[in-house]
């Protein structure tokens, strides 16, 4: 196998390496791709989007189509790891509870559990180590501050580097935290499982349902053009309107996304116990 | 000298995502653990990356921002200033498809492991024919 | 563009992604690739490729690693090769 | 509204898949009924759309208004639209057909089953449908995503195994259909195939061009299981879920030979596929290789799944051989063949997953004395299977012929003879099974553990039969029709691309 592998990775280099001779050099200014489609967007997209930011203007205007399926792409990974990995049969195993005044731990073995509304137990993972005041106090700090910076990132992705995609991730990173530094339940109860579901759904059809609400309007699909007929805006600005809604509607179903693949991968899909 | 150098350092540039691409594309064949594999798999998604973000690049180019100028026009703005942001565009699309294979990836390694306990590609083999 | 900082970066990323793919450790392979992710990161920053350079940041250093770690918690962290 | 048709022929199903989603978590009985939905609604615009494509020709729809080579288009001729409503009706009947299955197999997880379902029918419409080669990558991996989840739902030993070896493999032909895309672009500077197509022929000896085709033609092949391509394929088809497989079977690999056509007419030329590049000799004898591996590899399988599996990727063989000819006979015959082999390979994968309600596997054993037990069921099983041999009132005959034709035309002697020999061997596969179903009883300790009830006719439900039936009279009548379907829609594309 380790041959056969050589060979092709020998082939296949040389192929590419073969190829290379014909490339214009590198970084230069009249290369066929820096001359031929790209300066229509870098000289036009300020007057036609009023968006600084050319990356977003394009991704989320002249070629929001790609990024719609985008979006889908991130929709499919997350229903595929539900689908794949939740187990909704509740397993039989051991259970560990701590008896919080005196911080005696319990091993429960077979079906017998505590009242959930038991106050003086909580229930704790098999692999357990004890809170660590340090970073428990700290990531409970830092969690407002992760999110506020993410919609930051979301709002001000016209003017600045960052939009839908990193916003979103950097939201569920913040749920993540909260996963990594207490336990999966927290993190659950926080936020849970069936909001996770519906808003992954919900964000992405935020954003095709704006493109089939412009073409409801009379335009193409996604021509945010069509959004100056109801929005007291410019046609221009309703181009920058649009792209913010769709940015708003990734960000949503990013998030969403992020959070249902970790939840179903740190579990294996039992939603219990997590990293 | 001082131009050989950076000449070196640019054409080593367009060279690098080739030996990437064949370090990944060489785990994914020959690796036996599957994990290893799939780490391999995002090695060669990324020196594609890495190629279409060298297409984009332009010598004296910043970043695709462009600047507000007051009662600019076509004139404020020339496109050779800028680094050409269609590949930038299309290789977010790549990382996020990238991501996401990588999470289905992982969900399927973990149901393999869950039924065999193994990840390694021959045990696996052996373990299937033996059912 | 300082060359110097570019050709180190050049040289970490094939360092890091050779570690990652030999490490007998598969805990130790996804903080490896992490690294090499965000090394892939500086060098697109370099490029100019901003957008790009906070997407990987963001999906392949962060997220992903985590996603990683997660999976090798669940699995296992022998390999053979 | 009518406008708008092209954009929302994909939009329908994907507002729909998400709406299933969302819904899942609150109802989960509206599922199957939006899911029904979301695949009439595109089915009658892919009609409307093939209407409209042949009374008024070619159909260029910008997204977001934006003008092609900066804004994403989508282009209808008549081939892709027949091919979009091959799509939409096997995507349709399929999913009425298996419902009954679904709802059982995956209860608690049938609003996530439904939404891929949806989605992977929408990557496959965007790929017939896009005029851009980005917008493709983005939408094959849709596609391939959707289609490893949807496999590893299967059996759960050896499905996901599978299904993860189909994700690395899909991954690699994905990443060089990119790299290849990324040559084209460094050259040109576009990303829109009429575009490209118009920008490329000063560059046809340039070796980024030569090697942009390379990549993208094996990145293609590599999804549709080509033949020293293909080791993924008859795993991950043999271990799915049965409504998953007669979904993903028919369509995946044709689509992508559709892509591969696509490629080498409207991306790249004939002229630079045919003559620049020395290789059409190589590509038809490596199709007949495929053929002939593939119904010899058939021949030494016990289980019919398994069998079929290898009967696609001899099938391959023949679409990628016609195409590779380089005669508009041959190419015809080789379009021809995607639509007709969709039909079939769904009849006949349709068929068998309501077998297998009968039987209790799919070893050739088990189908002994089902001609009693299940008459019309096996008789669609028949008649899908006399089509993929090539007998003449079924479809699988005229493509063949189209290809024969094509190929005395173009001097490749070799390929009829292939084709010949692998129609026989397809005889012999088929009969093998017929023997087994028509004339041999089951063992007499079957019958009498279970007496007189396994005799008894237990035909499949009729919300199975009736699109069973409906698809297998498809397959005739395709069949008679085919000389009108190439003289009105094939043949005047395809010579116009060819000349």
């Amino acid at each position: 196998m380790k041959r056969l592998a050589l060979l092709i990775v020998i082939l296949s280099g040389g192929l590419l390496l073969y190829a290379t001779k014909d490339f214009p050099s590198w970084g230069d200014p009249n290369s066929p791709a820096s001359t031929h489609v790209s300066p229509r967007y870098l000289e036009k997209s300020l007057e036609e989007t009023a968006v600084p930011n050319v990356v977003t203007a394009v991704l989320a205007d002249y070629r929001g189509y790609d990024t719609m399926f985008e979006t889908t792409v991130i929709f499919c990974a997350g229903v595929a790891c539900f689908m794949l990995l939740r187990k909704f049969e509740p397993e039989e195993r051991d259970l560990y509870y701590r008896h919080i005044p005196t911080g005696l731990t319990l091993h429960i073995k077979g079906e017998k559990q505590i009242p959930s509304t038991s106050k003086e137990f909580e229930k704790i993972d098999a692999i357990w180590t004890p809170y660590d005041f340090i970073i428990n106090t700290v990531s409970r700090f830092l969690v407002p501050f992760i999110q506020l910076f993410a919609l930051y990132v979301i709002a001000h992705g016209h003017h600045s580097p960052g939009g839908g995609f990193q916003g979103g991730v950097i939201l569920g990173a913040s749920i993540i935290v909260l996963a990594v530094a207490f336990n999966l339940r927290t993190a659950v109860r926080r936020f849970g499982e069936k909001i996770d579901g519906i808003m992954s759904a919900l964000g992405v059809f935020i954003y095709a349902g704006v493109g089939a609400f412009c073409a409801i309007l009379g335009a193409e699909f996604l021509n945010y053009r069509a959004l100056a007929k109801i929005l007291p805006v410019g046609k221009v600005m309703a181009r920058s309107h649009g792209i913010l809604a769709v940015e708003i509607g990734v960000g949503i179903a990013v998030m969403a996304v992020m959070i249902c693949i970790y939840n179903n991968v740190a579990s294996e899909g039992k939603f219990d116990e997590g990293l | 000298m001082d131009f050989l150098l950076t000449h070196l350092v640019a054409k080593y540039n367009f060279w690098l995502y080739i030996i990437l691409m064949m370090i990944g594309l060489y785990a994914m064949i020959a690796k036996n653990n599957l994990i290893k594999k799939l780490v391999g798999m995002n090695i060669f998604q990324t020196a594609i990356i890495l190629f279409y973000v060298s297409i984009g690049s332009k010598r004296g180019g910043t970043i695709p921002i462009v600047e507000h100028i007051a009662g600019g026009g076509e004139h404020a703005i020339n496109p050779t200033r800028y680094v050409n942001p269609l590949p930038h565009v299309l290789m977010l699309t790549a990382i996020v498809v990238s991501v996401s294979t990588f999470g289905v990836a992982l969900a399927l390694a973990i149901k393999i492991y869950q039924r065999y306990k193994t990840l390694e590609e021959d045990e696996l083999l052996t373990r299937i024919r033996e059912s | 563009m300082i060359w110097q900082l570019d050709l180190a970066i050049l040289t970490l990323v094939i360092v890091c992604a050779i570690a990652a793919i030999s490490v007998k450790d598969l805990l130790g392979t996804a903080i490896l690739f992490g690294a090499y992710s965000f090394m892939m990161c500086l060098l697109w920053s370099i490029m100019a490729a901003v957008d790009v350079a906070f997407t990987e940041a963001s999906v392949g250093a962060g997220v992903s690693t985590v996603f990683f770690v997660a999976a090798v918690f669940r699995t296992t962290r022998r390999t053979k090769d | 509204m009518t406008g708008n048709y092209p954009a929302l022929l994909v939009t329908v199903p994907l507002l729909a898949a998400f709406v299933i989603y969302g819904c899942s978590w609150l109802h989960k009985r509206s599922c199957l009924f939006m899911a029904l939905l979301g695949l009439t609604i595109p089915f009658a615009i892919s009609v409307a759309l093939l209407k409209k494509v042949l009374i008024n020709g070619h159909i260029s729809y910008h997204l977001g208004g934006w003008d092609p080579p900066w804004g994403i288009a989508y282009e209808l001729d008549p081939i892709n639209a027949i091919v979009l409503v091959a799509v939409t009706t096997v995507a349709l009947v399929n999913l009425i057909a298996t419902s009954k299955e679904i709802e059982t197999r995956f209860s608690d997880r049938r609003g996530a089953f439904y939404a891929l379902y949806l989605l992977f029918v929408v990557g496959l419409l965007g790929i017939v449908a896009t005029g851009d080669l980005f917008n493709l990558y983005v939408l094959l991996e849709i596609a391939s995503i959707t289609g490893y989840s949807l496999i590893a739902m299967g059996d759960p030993a050896r499905a996901p195994l599978s299904s993860l070896n189909y994700v690395f493999m899909g991954t690699i032909g994905a990443c060089f259909y990119l790299l290849g895309v990324g040559y084209i672009y460094i050259m040109t500077g576009s990303l829109n195939m009429a575009d490209v197509h118009v920008l490329l022929p000063p560059l046809y000896h340039s070796s980024a061009i030569v090697v942009a085709f390379i990549f993208c033609l094996v990145g293609v092949m590599i999804k549709m299981g080509f033949f020293p391509l293909h080791s993924w394929l008859p795993n991950a088809y043999t271990y799915a879920p049965s409504p998953a497989t007669s979904l993903i079977a028919p369509l995946m690999t044709k689509v992508m030979a559709y892509v591969m056509i696509r490629l080498m007419i409207s991306v790249f030329s004939p002229k630079f596929v045919f003559s620049s590049i020395a290789a059409s000799n190589a590509v038809v004898w490596l199709a007949c290789l495929a053929i002939v591996m593939g119904a010899l590899m058939a021949l030494a399988q016990r289980d019919v799944r398994r069998m079929l599996t290898y009967i696609i990727v001899s099938e391959i063989g023949y679409i990628v051989g016609g195409a590779w000819i380089g005669n508009a006979t041959a190419m015809s015959g080789a379009v021809l063949h995607i639509i007709n082999d969709v039909l079939m390979t769904f009849c006949v994968f349709l068929s068998l997953g309501a077998i297998a309600r009968s039987t209790k596997g799919y070893q050739i054993e088990n189908f002994s004395g089902l001609f009693k037990k299940i008459p019309v069921t096996m008789a669609t099983f028949v008649v899908s299977g006399l089509s993929i041999i090539g007998i003449p009132p079924t479809c699988g005959f005229f493509s063949k012929w189209y290809l024969i034709l094509g190929a005395i035309e173009g001097g490749h002697y070799g390929f009829i003879v292939v084709l010949l020999l692998s129609s026989l061997i397809n005889i012999i596969l088929f009969f093998r099974i017929f023997e087994e179903a028509f004339f041999v009883y089951p063992k007499t300790n079957a019958v009498h553990t279970e007496g007189e009830a396994s005799i008894a006719i237990a035909e499949t439900p009729f919300v199975t039969l009736i699109p069973l039936v409906l698809t297998a009279i498809l397959l005739i009548f395709t069949g008679i029709y085919s000389g009108s379907l190439i003289a009105l829609i094939i043949k005047p594309v395809v010579s116009a691309g060819l000349l």
